[in-house]
């Protein structure tokens, strides 16, 4: 099927990302490029926009121009699976990156950010910090995002079963920061008494933590964020935000990348997932961490 | 014999002009009834009205007897009843015999659009029109003249018994009319009625079998052709003696003011034939100089060409007080002190949703301003002295220009480029579709701008208005000067000669 | 060339060439672009586009323009994917409703044309420029599709469905087929027909076109019902190639048909321009995007590539209509 | 009341009921509506949308429309951000301009203008259609922005440039001095002068305005460059409020201005219409976003809200029209 191409030629890598849109995404793409690069590939970053359709064009393409291996962040957990499938039959191998895909027969192997357990635990620690009582504000990120939503019944898995925490708003800030600003400022004027916020990712932690500083509530309102981007964890160092959990983008990729030049060299026997936890920042072990890492 | 169409106590209002009131006519088989009256008597509008375009009117229409209400043209079409409209109603990119088929399209046993057999009788049709185009060029393509055949062609197709004609003779040469005037005595003869509004009463003597004559709105006389003398007719149109201020022709020329020689403007669709063709003319200090031709002659090209509309595809000398001026936008014509009321009132003179004042002041921004802002104040006093001096009749300087009346929109016009005091003014058809009062106003403010000095060139397709108020006259035709008169000796014969394609010297 | 020029008008000519050309320079710059595979590939990739495009190009030729595509596109799919997954069922009356797959995308293709009735609807009955109710029904059925989805992608349609997206039939892709059955409908209904012939009519020149009697309201109703029941076609397509109805389908491909229209020489202002045009369009596009990614081109230069691609084919069309 | 009605048009003073009818509603069904927070809340929120809607509103008077003005916003508040922050350096010449925030925000200011510019000549010279030539710089400044700023936000731009976007004075937050400015000079821009005069009778009727003399083309690529400016504005008061330039900030920031623009009663035909209009749509949108998070709806339905609103915006301004 494929042209046999010069066993010389450097190896061609396509990595596909979900969106370029956010920065924790692009530092996925790039250090998985970069990795890449540095173990003498050529590699492709591929933009898919948020669309699993335009992520199964940069699929047929990246298969029929001939790339080896493809380093793979999918935009929705049962969309890609189809697109991962047209790969499976090309017989290229693809890596997942932080993002889950609901097949364990597609992928070559899946190097896994657990959002919904990252999230469970930040749910633990949000329980602590507001001792089990109050009211407290969800934002979420883009509603058609399945991301959203497993960050979210992560959190709820835990928060739900106290009864004295009580969710008085819950309203979607598309993980963009100026919205979730706006969003909270609206939000403060029907509850200013509110104790605590959770927010899809970090982008939307750091506007609404923006907006209780406006309102003079930073004091009073814990906000919580996900992801570890770098404006959070330093906010964190300064006691402005409580916690975000930690994902690892740069050494998802790194591994992801070096996979695949373990299968180049004939390696088959994966693991298919290949958890990377999530570790909860906080302020007392921020001095271990730094942007999307740990020091 | 029973009315085949009959109208009883037709009013039509538009917003601020009443246009019909009260109009009683009867239409039998095999008569030719000619409708006849000044520029905005209301002609167009009855017929609109009986071909079901305005449906918002008072009073009955009766067709065979039979009260029908018409909620669309399409219910008069189905009932046997087409219009030529005045205005072209072509669809330009479409070709000639797509236009012609238009909402009636012949379909084969499957259903698609049969081509080849709408080619075939838009072939035949043509060849009774005498048109000798090819049925699939682009209407765009054709001149003005072919396209208005075309559009007697679409009123033709089908077996209508009224047939209604809106001036369909107003940019067609006499061969054309004679074939026209052929397959008006063959309807006729089929038994269909038929409406024809001309301006040329000659052609309405030599057709019709009754007249029917409308002024503001009403008819004012009515009655078989042969018991009608001209006179009579013309009387009855204006209602009063028209005493235009008929001018002394001046024969001296104290001082040139614009001087064209040699322009040729190019011809995009159809380079074979040129726009304007080789025009040269003078037009000195304080004269008034009348251009006439047919629609579709040129004049309207020959304005815009001097008013730097078309620099790119214009050749030839231009001078402006004895300085070249090939303008290259308005902006340097009117600069340079040039002004053009445009003939196309509603498309390329007013700005409709905007008021009087605004209108007014358009081309004179700059005295209407203190400090670099706009005044109220001045504005006002812009106002109040041209609806003084130009006796324009408006609620209000607020009022939307859209619903004034024509001749009132037209004195708004002519108000903005009075108060930039130009030294040539060009009035393009200055009288098209306005009342007779107003239109003697207006006569009356050319011979008195005139007089102050300023040069006017007066496009006109009426010949008494020409012969009227000009010191001069030019005709053309086909995009080339045909003739030139001195006010002494240009008469309606001579002028009609000079503009119909056919005499034209190859 | 006389000849191929009075068939194709002037603008689908030079579309041509520039696809030619660029055909030639990604065929001579890269290994991959002239093989069979990638061939079907952009063909596949495209063919949603032109399910969409064609239905702007009827919209667009009468002067209209329809923002909501995109959105009812993604409305449109979820539906049939919902409706083939768990049917309808109204517990209080006892009443399950099962769907095949034909019911489901029928269901779905008359869910579309409902929501382009409405569009057109509101252009016709209550003078809302088209601009504005298309862009009212753009936010309204994107809003609806997370009702319907609750935010979630409904996933698990069965081979069968995913036929239509993945299949191939006589060594061609389903898609393909689908939305080649779309154009040659499309050519027949704009060139053949009565009514493609008023779309034409009323968007040169609506007036002359109410004269003539032709019924403008009825035309652009159905117009912009086409429109929305290609978009629910389009919608089918991407549901079947991904096995799952997504949410968020079909953000801002509405630019991607106007750019597919203007290309081909659909004039905005209506009354000219053809299907094939859109489709010389939409393949331009198609093999663009296939042919930066094939080149290695930088996903953020990508885009300002294609700006200046668009803007340039709207130059070149337009500097030949004046030397016409 | 007739007073009222001379001043304000007939869609203004629908839109001023429709307002209130909205704030009363609000009022009593929630307690936090009618507080100073929140109504500087609101004013500070619309403030960058009333900016865009602003430059929109201008360029809807020619009959033109600006679909790029949320990539412009975005592509210039980066790179104010990204001068604030570095500066430009030239290695080769061994060069370093730094610059301070009045100079970062006149160089972004500059910029939007000379996109804007862009816009107007390609409209303007190349004749291209409004809606492509700026459907093109909508791709093409988000290509640039990913360039700038290679896709990470830029933050840390101090407090200084931070006043811009978080400050108060006099009581009243900086976003709302700036965009009230913006209105203050577009409504003398609009009704007292005679480039407002031109931007009018442009779009009131084309050939009439270049038959009277009016330099079209200057005016029109004036108004480009102005919404262009505008944009750049919103994008510094966007980065001021963030403290942070977002690559992806203001997307489909342009739907959310013609919207604002339309239910202010301009028409997207031109020639009608008024700043004042403009930014009271602009303020119901925004009590709109605000009621419905006060009201805690689901963010499902606020979006068909939201076309609900816009379309019967529009439905009423049209019926008044006629009967006018
Ligand atoms: N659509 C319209 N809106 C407002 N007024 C109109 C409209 N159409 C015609 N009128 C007015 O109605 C009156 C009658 O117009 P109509 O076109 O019927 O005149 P006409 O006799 O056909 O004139 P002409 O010889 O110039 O064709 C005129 O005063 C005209 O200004
Ligand atoms: N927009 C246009 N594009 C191409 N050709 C045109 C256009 N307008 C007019 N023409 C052509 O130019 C020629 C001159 O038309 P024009 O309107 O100037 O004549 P006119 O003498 O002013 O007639 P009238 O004023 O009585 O209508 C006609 O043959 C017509 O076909
Ligand atoms: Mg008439
Ligand atoms: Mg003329």
């Amino acid at each position: 099927k494929q042209k046999e191409s010069d066993p010389n030629a450097p190896k061609k890598v396509a990595v596909i990302v979900s969106t370029l849109n956010n920065p924790w995404f692009v530092v996925l793409a790039e250090t998985a490029a970069d990795r890449a690069t540095e173990l003498g590939f050529q590699a492709t970053i591929f933009d898919s926009q948020n669309n699993t359709a335009l992520e199964t064009d940069h699929f047929e393409n990246a298969i029929s121009s001939g790339y080896d291996a493809i380093l793979f962040n999918p935009t929705d957990a049962d969309g890609s699976i189809a697109n991962v499938r047209i790969a499976k039959r090309a017989d290229i191998p693809v890596f997942c990156m932080d993002r889950e895909i609901n097949a364990t027969d597609a992928a070559t192997s899946q190097i896994l950010s657990d959002s919904y357990a990252g999230c469970v635990a930040i749910g633990k620690y949000f329980v602590e910090k507001l001792n089990k009582e109050g009211k407290y504000v969800e934002i979420l990120g883009l509603v058609g995002d399945n991301n959203t939503w497993s960050r979210s019944k992560g959190f709820h898995s835990v928060v739900d079963h106290y009864p004295g925490l009580q969710m008085v708003a819950q309203q979607n800030a598309d993980f963009d920061r100026n919205k979730a600003m706006e969003v909270m400022e609206s939000i403060l004027q029907v509850h200013p008494d509110i104790k605590g916020v959770f927010c899809g990712n970090d982008g939307m932690a750091m506007g609404a933590y923006q907006a209780l500083v406006a309102a003079g509530k930073a004091e009073q309102v814990m906000v919580f964020g996900f992801d570890g981007a770098s404006d959070v964890v330093t906010s964190i160092e300064q006691g402005k935000i409580l916690a975000t959990g930690m994902q690892f983008p740069k050494l998802i990729a790194r591994t992801a990348a070096e996979y695949a030049k373990e299968y180049f060299g004939g390696k088959r026997d994966f693991a298919q997932k290949v958890p990377v936890t999530v570790e909860m920042v906080n302020q007392e072990n921020v001095y271990e961490y730094e942007a999307y890492g740990s020091k | 014999m029973a009315a085949l169409l009959e109208v009883k106590d037709i009013t039509k209002r538009f917003s601020g002009v009443t246009a019909l009131s009260a109009v009683n006519l009867s239409l039998e088989g095999g008569r030719v009834t000619a409708l006849i009256g000044e520029n905005g008597a209301g002609k167009s509008t009855l017929l609109k009205i009986m071909s079901g375009v305005y449906t918002d009117y008072e009073g009955q229409i009766l067709f065979k007897g039979s009260e029908v209400k018409f909620t669309r043209p399409k219910d008069a079409q189905d009932l046997g009843i087409s219009i030529i409209h005045q205005e072209l109603n072509l669809i330009p990119h479409l070709s000639v015999a797509q236009n012609i088929f238009l909402g009636r399209e012949l379909l084969n046993a499957l259903g698609f659009l049969d081509k080849s057999q709408m080619i075939r009788k838009t072939k035949t049709l043509l060849e009774r029109l005498k048109l000798d185009v090819d049925p699939t060029a682009l209407v765009g393509s054709l001149k003005v003249g072919q396209q208005q055949i075309v559009e007697i062609a679409k009123a033709l197709l089908v077996e209508s018994e009224v047939v209604f004609m809106d001036e369909p003779t107003s940019a067609i040469g006499e061969s054309e009319v004679e074939v026209l005037f052929e397959i008006i005595e063959r309807l006729k003869a089929e038994g269909k009625a038929i409406v024809y509004i001309s301006h040329k009463l000659d052609e309405l003597f030599a057709m019709a079998d009754d007249l029917v004559v409308l002024r503001d709105g009403k008819i004012v006389g009515e009655g078989p052709v042969s018991q009608i003398s001209r006179a009579q007719l013309i009387n009855m149109m204006a209602g009063r003696e028209v005493k235009v201020v008929k001018k002394t022709s001046r024969s001296a020329c104290p001082e040139t003011v614009l001087e064209v020689k040699n322009l040729h403007l190019f011809n995009p669709e159809n380079s074979a034939r040129p726009l304007l063709d080789d025009i040269s003319f003078t037009l000195c200090k304080g004269e008034v100089l009348g251009i006439y031709g047919l629609m579709g002659a040129g004049r309207t090209e020959l304005c815009e060409s001097l008013f730097g509309l078309h620099s790119k595809a214009l050749k030839g000398s231009i001078r402006l007080d004895g300085e070249d001026c090939q303008f290259k936008s308005p902006i340097q014509a009117i600069a340079a002190g040039m002004a053009l009321v445009p003939e196309d009132r509603k498309r390329d003179g007013i700005v409709p949703g905007m008021s009087v004042g605004k209108n007014l002041s358009l081309t004179v921004l700059e005295k209407v301003s203190e400090l670099g802002f706009l005044s109220d104040r001045l504005h006002s006093k812009l106002y109040d002295k041209h609806t003084s001096s130009l006796k324009i009749k408006s609620s209000g300087e607020h009022q939307a220009i859209k619903n004034l009346s024509g001749g009132n929109q037209q004195k708004v016009i002519l108000g903005k480029w009075i108060e930039r005091n130009p030294k040539v003014l060009m009035l393009d058809e200055p009288t098209r579709g306005i009342d007779v009062n107003a239109k003697s106003e207006i006569y009356e403010l050319i011979s008195k701008l005139s007089a102050e000095g300023i040069s006017i060139l007066v496009i006109s397709s009426e010949i008494p208005e020409i012969l009227a108020i000009s010191d001069r006259i030019l005709v053309m035709a086909e995009g080339k000067l045909t003739a030139e008169f001195a006010s002494g000796e240009a008469t309606e014969n001579n002028i009609m000669n000079a503009c119909i394609p056919e005499n034209l010297p190859q | 060339m006389i000849a191929l020029r009075k068939n194709l008008n002037i603008a689908q000519f030079q579309s041509l060439i520039a696809l030619f050309v660029l055909c030639l320079g990604l065929a001579l710059t890269t290994d991959n672009f002239l093989t069979a595979d990638n061939f079907w590939n952009v063909m596949r990739q495209i063919s949603v586009n032109v399910c969409i495009s064609v239905g702007m190009t009827l919209v667009v030729l009468t002067a209209g323009i329809d923002l909501s595509v995109g959105s009812i596109l993604a409305f449109c799919g979820a539906v049939t994917a919902g409706l083939l997954r768990s049917g309808i069922s109204i517990p209080s009356a006892n009443l399950f409703i099962g769907f095949t797959v034909l019911g489901a995308v029928l269901a779905g293709m008359l869910l579309g044309g409902g929501l382009g009735f409405v569009n057109g609807y509101a252009v016709t009955r209550f003078k809302v420029p088209p601009f504005v109710a298309t862009l009212a029904m753009l936010t309204m059925a994107r809003g609806f599709t997370m009702l319907w989805t609750k935010g979630h992608p409904i996933t698990g349609l069965g081979e069968s469905f995913g036929f239509l997206g993945t299949g191939w039939f006589l060594g061609i892709p389903m898609p393909v087929w689908i939305s080649g059955f779309v154009v040659l409908v499309a050519v027949v209904l704009t060139g053949k027909t009565k009514f493609g012939r008023y779309i034409y009519a009323i968007g040169g020149n609506e007036n002359a076109a109410r004269l003539s009697g032709i019924p403008i309201s009825k035309v652009k109703i159905w117009v912009y019902s086409l429109a929305g029941l290609l978009a629910a076609v389009g919608g089918v397509l991407v549901t079947a190639r991904l096995d799952s109805a997504q949410p968020n389908a079909g953000m801002s491909y509405e630019l991607d048909a106007i750019a597919a229209v203007v290309i081909g020489g659909t004039s905005l202002s209506g009354g000219r321009g053809t299907i094939l045009g859109t489709v010389l369009g939409a393949v331009i596009i198609g093999v663009l995007n296939n042919g930066l990614i094939l080149l290695d081109v930088s996903p953020f230069w990508q885009q300002v590539i294609k700006g200046i691609v668009i803007l340039l084919a709207v130059v070149i069309d337009k500097s030949n209509q004046k030397s016409e």
